[in-house]
């Protein structure tokens, strides 16, 4: 078995990115997500797998650096918190639309604005509707540990390349900066040049080869029906991602008579909730999303047959509680509670809210 | 003593009319048809061929490499 | 068993890396820990503190308002999280550069004089596992030889001919703690 | 001679190369785009090397770049091709990675991008059509307009008061000890296309010596944003670019050029 | 009675910019708004009402550049288009958390990325959900001819001076481009020094004068506490906007046994649907959100109790509807008819796509 | 004579302008940010326009400049305090307008709005402190990073090879015909802090008169991001910042200073 | 009334100018009016078509699929929009430049030979008013004192002393036109 | 003779002990605290006041500006 480990969620997700065959990481530092970058730098994989590291001038510049690499068949990534992801919007938009695999990380902090540095998930609509231009989504996984910190960059190189797409990690505060153990995978070697060539030779920019057609990345259609055809591409990978890659969790649920919906550092204080509550003799469950996008719709409908009433608890004004709306087509009560600008939520007060919200009322 | 003489060739639906490889022609052989083509654009044309050296210039400058040259040796 | 304790001071005096040689312990004896610090830039010249869970189970949330014991290392930290203490803790503290004493009754209130005992001890570095080890003597959570071991993993190679000093010093911490107020009945 | 006599294949001196497609240029006839477009692309064919080569469009008249040349493109967002040139080159060292870009691209939007480029000494060619205006978008004021031009938004002529002077960024980049050759051309006549074109060719050539970053400006005409007849243009061109956007070597192999 | 001109609706919005004593405009060409800028700069109002037009060296330059003049008290614009308006999230959500009152006007086309430069409905969730980071909302005007591409100007001028809160325009290109009849109103000089200093002294940076505390303006508040109730304060606002400045129009629904629901021009294109689906015996009404945020869904739910089902009418694949959903708590069917990509629907197909969707089924 | 009675208001010499509020600096002991902010504080109280001098404070350690200048202020996106004082100051423009900012801020992510601005001549004062590093977010390698100087992103000392050269921007702006004054200080000792005082006078003094854009570069350390003790963080100041970054007058009145 | 027509040609043969000086002129006469051009870089050097509506009562859609007339200037534009026209509808073109006619039967065809017309008047300019006098002559949707109205409020000043120039244009274009294929019963 | 004597007090709250102060002082007379203040700092003070000349380098320099300068002439 795998060493054990105790690490940021930030290093974990670093480390695991070397072990994961990654072949470059572009990034701009911002607090709480620059141990990204500085693991990077202090592991010097250029020397060991090759991965390319390097701090571009700021997030635009770092964001558009991924779409080349991205475009050229290369396994990359990048790391930000909320300004700079604001400031990445046209690029992922432009990644959306040119079909580009690449992980994009957020650590999310609270905004709006320079806001504070303290722990956030008020990213969400940003994160799920498109904070950029136009027709497109993202498939977003939310980590709610270090070791999913960890796990889920290999988790997204994957349905990156699955899907032609950028793949985001949404993440926080909580998530990137605490320590808990963790174990790696074994080291997963870069593709060599000949293996993008056969992998993603007939797409990606890697020098046009005799006996095959020049290759373009590009999000540019100025005939709108070749224009509506992309987009009608893009929504069909949509609605395989519904089908095949849905992620979620659910604990506790099996009797529960109020659901917890709660995802990443959420997910993890509200679990707290879920044993406070027990111990009062209320039935809750928790169902932590782990994709954002896709987002169990079908399991919360399922859920409406057996709970009196959802608590969507996010730190945030409320902004994945839509979704759960959405979701359960007004079936049952579904209420929000959360807290933002960096406050964190204690467990106490969930159960609180849950009270007053769902079964008092 | 050997000669150079040259020919072009234009593609008259590539060719936008643009002119900008008349003034390079120093024997000045190139001029524009009072046609237009499928796009409205009057091509180019060498009015004098017998002039023309083959030289490139003007295809060179051509840029939407409308231009073929043609050149070969003769001797006089 | 599960031990939820912060530790709370100016960002100088090792208050992370003795969460982290603690959080390291735990594993050394197959518990779960998490780790979760206060960061950004008010930790300039300014306070820091972590929160550090061992626990026998999986540990859901990693952020308490509440905690079992508190290690509090000057008195900005003193004013912040003295109440945080659950009734039946523990507070710990280095009376050093403190103008107002906790008052609390319904916990179990402890001195240790760290900052001069790391100055007799000629290493100021020290001063950390000094708090260790008079935090151990009440609070045995990890036995000393998984600290020894959580040492060796969060130091760097190098410092590793240091770690019997340090366990010197966890154990001049052990020998030097002082009951300020034992809770009588609560706990 | 007949003319039908001379052309024959063996006499063949001059075509399009292969390397353009066949696809109708978008750009408005005379545009110097085109024939920019031609010399990137014979350097290529010339070098052998179009199986190792990554091209980077622009937004900007030459948008569409990867229409026409038929090599791997990739266009990016505004301004930002020297970021994408960079990743391209960092993470497939032994390719050939240029960007093509307009002045708007380069100089407003795109001015970090390409300042921080120049500055690490990306191992990249830069060719930078300068046509002192945003053709694409319908003729706007760029940082490169001259003094008094007009333009779109300064339909009175660029006030440089209020503008201020024409940006010469490619002396500013020179300076950059990553840059390795700067130089500026013309592609108007059989003479500057002939210098351009070698100025590239060393360019790409310098590439493979991983000798760090070459820019190349191509000073152009816009005969949409100018308002003129191509001719007129590279006339208009000659008289008013030329004087200001002075044609010749900037830097070469590392050393800057002195001039008096 | 004003003069009638005929004017692009992108021409309208800036001959009212001028007319509403607009201090500043700072934007960056792009398709198809330029001609904005254009008409600004061929008018010089800076010789005649002193307004200061300055093209910027890009979108991030011109929406903080709008960030400061706001924050100095003035009138102050900005506009551009999807990809443009992607680069200015960072922008707009300090302004958001700075509360600084401004206008953004959004011309879209249709992406994602580069996309087309013809007309799209698509940054509806952007523009709505908020395309920055945090929380936050902007108030949207979604302008439906170009005699309201005039009006909306002052109209977000006033709104956002209200509520100190930047205010978005989502228009679009057939909205931008085309021509129409319009009239405006009497010029409105600029606000002198004085004015300013006694209407927004108590928080514009104007320079500290003596007896007042000096103003700040930021979006940073360290302190998490701080940041919570900074966030609170705007979701306040937000709260307010619902109550007090709601706008929407209704054609046709008195008799409406369907719905249509549509903004901007594809409320132009709807309105025909109305009268086709009449001439065929079909009761139809269409409801116009002048307002995306706030949006009508109490008057939406109202509508339960009258209509059969209700066909959201956009030019993507389905953004407003979810605001739909959520406002009539699934009470009757919701459909989404769009297209996308830059193609604009006809009347026709929005009336097919109501028999299939709402009424055969 | 006791110092007591030397301590009595009418002998009082110096003491921090009024200017500067009684916030305790968020700045790290030592740290040349509070030195420079009383400089500018100082000079708007003796200039006497506090009433008419708006800041701008960037992202970066100043970003609470405005908890410790008592003048209104605003706080400017990461990079972007060229363009948004650019729109003060042309929306009042008989303000005074100043920005205060880092070098990653300025010379990273700011650098097209920052060479913008320069270009246009904004009628502005540039505060620019050159620490050589990132200190905010803990020390990371910034565009100004001497070669081989070790930060939180460059822990084996930076790596010119990957990441170029330090970029002297304050150089490279000093070209643009729009900016007035440029030179370069620093304010660890007495006689730094007055030479620096000057031109931070003149530059304001140039802003009542219309002239344009004065750049003022403050060499300055960071005991924090450089891991050094402040006294001991000056001394490696002076051996190893100043020599590269060159303290003195770069450019004058519009005119550029010929150095041997 | 309501007349919905699309006007299609090069960018270069003023079909936006005579789109708004149609759209100015129906303003003349109290109308509604709606202007929807194409726009992009397709412009450059390529087609350029605009869709103009006049009528008595508030127009909806500016944007349309089917036009009551279709007045078509080259070759691209036939190709595209021949189809567009309502049945029982009018296509006028010129002839120039096109090698394939129109061919629909369930509409009026008319020619006019405006680039010819307009060489004779010596003024390439005045190429889109000749079409215009074409279209009014067959379809009178705007009165010609309106036209001239229209034509002072869409030309700027220093080119009103050019009207007369345009209007002896219209007339040469209405004496001008020819009839192609009349439909006999549809309409 | 006219002889210029100062003074320096020491804002001990602000002070943050950084000792900037020290080497810019040409007769050597600031030294720190042994004490720390509410901070957590050493703080300087005067350590030789008679040797003051009032010359202000030290206040000048303090970031925090915690040092105020005095300065008066006596009769020698
Ligand atoms: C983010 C963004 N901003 C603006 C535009 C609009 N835009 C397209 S091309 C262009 C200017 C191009 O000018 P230049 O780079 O000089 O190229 P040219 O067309 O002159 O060759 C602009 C502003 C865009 N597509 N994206
Ligand atoms: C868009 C964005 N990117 C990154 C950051 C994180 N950040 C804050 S300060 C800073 C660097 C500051 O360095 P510098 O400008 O040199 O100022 P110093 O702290 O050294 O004075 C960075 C990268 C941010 N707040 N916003
Ligand atoms: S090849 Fe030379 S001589 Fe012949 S037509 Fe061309 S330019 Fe003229
Ligand atoms: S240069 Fe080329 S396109 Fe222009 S006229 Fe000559 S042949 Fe035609
Ligand atoms: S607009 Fe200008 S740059 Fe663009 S294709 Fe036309 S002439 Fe060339
Ligand atoms: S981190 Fe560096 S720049 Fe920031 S306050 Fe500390 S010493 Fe100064
Ligand atoms: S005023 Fe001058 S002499 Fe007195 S302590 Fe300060 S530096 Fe020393
Ligand atoms: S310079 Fe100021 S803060 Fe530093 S030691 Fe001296 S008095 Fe204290
Ligand atoms: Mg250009
Ligand atoms: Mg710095």
């Amino acid at each position: 078995m795998a060493e054990i480990k105790l690490m940021k969620g930030n290093e974990a997700l670093a480390e695991a990115a070397i072990r994961a065959g990654v072949d470059a990481y572009f990034g701009y530092p911002i607090t709480p997500q620059s141990e990204v970058i500085e693991y990077l730098m202090m592991e010097q994989p250029e020397k060991t797998t090759g991965m390319v590291v390097l701090q571009a001038e700021s997030e635009v510049a770092a964001i558009n650096m991924v779409y080349g690499a991205a475009g050229a068949g290369k396994r990359v990534m990048t790391s930000s918190s909320s300004p700079g992801i604001s400031l990445k919007q046209e690029g992922i938009s432009y990644m959306a639309g040119a079909e580009l695999p690449a992980v994009i990380v957020n650590v999310v902090r609270g905004g709006p604005g320079l806001g504070t540095i303290q722990p956030s998930q008020a990213d969400y609509f940003q994160s799920v509707k498109g904070g950029g231009h136009g027709d497109y989504k993202l498939y977003v996984l939310a980590p709610a540990s270090v070791q999913e910190m960890a796990d889920h960059v290999e988790d997204a190189f994957e349905m990156a390349f699955k899907y032609r797409t950028p793949v985001l990690i949404l993440s926080d505060g909580v998530i990137g900066q605490m320590m808990e153990k963790v174990q790696f995978k074994e080291f997963k070697p870069r593709w060599t040049d000949d293996e993008i060539y056969q992998l993603h030779g007939n797409w990606a920019t890697t020098g046009k080869k005799k006996g095959r057609e020049r290759n373009i990345i590009t999000s540019l259609d100025l005939k709108s029906e070749k224009m509506e055809g992309r987009v009608h591409r893009l929504m069909k990978k949509y609605a395989q991602m519904e089908e095949e890659d849905l992620r979620f969790e659910t604990i506790k649920c099996e009797d529960a008579e109020y659901l917890i919906v709660a995802y990443g550092s959420s997910a993890r204080i509200a679990q707290k909730t879920v044993d406070l509550a027990r111990a009062k003799g209320i039935k809750v469950g928790l169902l932590r999303p782990i994709t954002l996008f896709p987002f169990p719709k079908k399991q919360l409908m399922e859920f409406t047959k057996q709970v009196k009433g959802i608590l969507s608890v996010e730190l945030s004004m409320g902004q994945m509680v839509e979704d759960v709306r959405l979701a359960v087509e007004h079936k049952v009560p579904v209420e929000h509670f959360g807290r933002t600008g960096g406050i964190i939520h204690t467990p106490e007060e969930i159960l609180d809210a849950l009270q007053q919200k769902l079964i008092k009322n | 003593m050997a000669k150079v003489i040259g020919a072009i060739v234009v593609d008259n639906d590539k060719c936008k009319g643009c002119e900008v490889c008349i003034p390079v022609c120093g024997p000045d052989i190139i001029r524009m048809s009072s046609e237009v083509n499928l796009k409205g654009y009057h091509y180019a044309y060498m009015e004098n061929p017998d002039d023309c050296t083959g030289c490139t210039n003007c295809g060179i400058v051509c840029p939407d490499g409308a231009i073929t040259v043609y050149r070969m040796k003769v001797e006089d | 068993m599960t031990e939820e304790l912060i530790i709370a001071g100016f960002g100088g005096q090792g208050v992370l890396s003795l969460g982290k040689i603690l959080a390291y312990s735990g594993i050394m004896q197959n518990q779960e820990v998490s780790w979760m610090p206060s960061y950004g830039p008010e930790m300039r010249g300014g306070t820091a503190n972590v929160t550090v869970i061992l626990s026998d189970e999986r540990i859901s949330s990693p952020y308490l308002k509440l905690f079992d014991t508190a290690i509090i290392l000057n008195q900005q930290s003193m004013d912040k999280f003295e109440n945080t203490v659950k009734p039946g803790g523990v507070l710990l503290y280095d009376p050093n550069g403190i103008t107002i004493h906790p008052k609390r009754k319904d916990i179990t209130i402890y001195q240790i004089d760290a900052s001069n005992l790391a100055s007799d001890m000629g290493n100021k570095k020290v001063y950390n596992m000094i708090i260790m080890g008079a935090y151990l003597k009440v609070k045995p959570v990890v036995q000393l030889e998984n600290v020894t071991e959580g040492l060796k993993k969060s130091l760097p190679e190098r410092y590793h001919k240091l770690i019997p000093l340090n366990i010197d010093a966890i154990q001049k911490g052990m020998d030097n703690i002082l009951t300020v107020n034992e809770l009588a009945i609560l706990s | 001679m007949k003319t039908l006599d001379i052309i024959k294949p063996e006499n063949l001196v001059y075509k399009r190369t292969e390397l353009m497609t066949d696809n109708t240029l978008s750009y408005c006839p005379g545009c110097g785009h085109g024939t920019a477009h031609k010399l990137v692309m014979e350097v290529i064919e010339e070098m052998g090397i179009v199986e190792d080569t990554v091209g980077v469009a622009p937004v900007g008249c030459s948008v569409l770049a990867y229409e026409f040349m038929d090599i791997d493109m990739q266009q990016a967002a505004h301004g930002r091709a020297p970021a994408v040139a960079t990743a391209i080159a960092r993470t497939w060292p032994n390719k050939y990675v240029f960007t093509y870009q307009g002045d708007g691209d380069l100089a407003a939007i795109g001015t970090a991008e390409t300042i921080h480029a120049c500055n690490r000494g990306e191992n990249i060619v830069i060719i930078f059509v300068n046509n002192g205006i945003y053709g694409m978008t319908g003729g706007q004021m760029a940082p490169t307009t001259l003094p008094g031009m007009p333009s779109s938004t300064s339909p009175y002529g660029r006030d440089t008061c209020s503008t201020g002077s024409p940006l010469k960024i490619t002396e500013l980049v020179a300076n950059l000890p990553g840059v390795y050759n700067v130089s500026r051309h013309a592609v108007h006549t059989h003479k500057h296309v002939r210098k351009a074109k070698k100025a590239i060719l060393k360019g790409f050539q310098d590439t493979r010596l991983r000798k760090g970053l070459t820019l190349i400006e191509i000073v152009s005409n816009c005969n949409s944003g100018w308002k003129m007849q191509p001719r007129q243009s590279n006339e208009w061109m000659e008289e008013n670019m030329f004087p200001f956007y002075e044609l010749g070597d900037i830097k070469v192999d590392g050393k800057m050029i002195n001039k008096k």
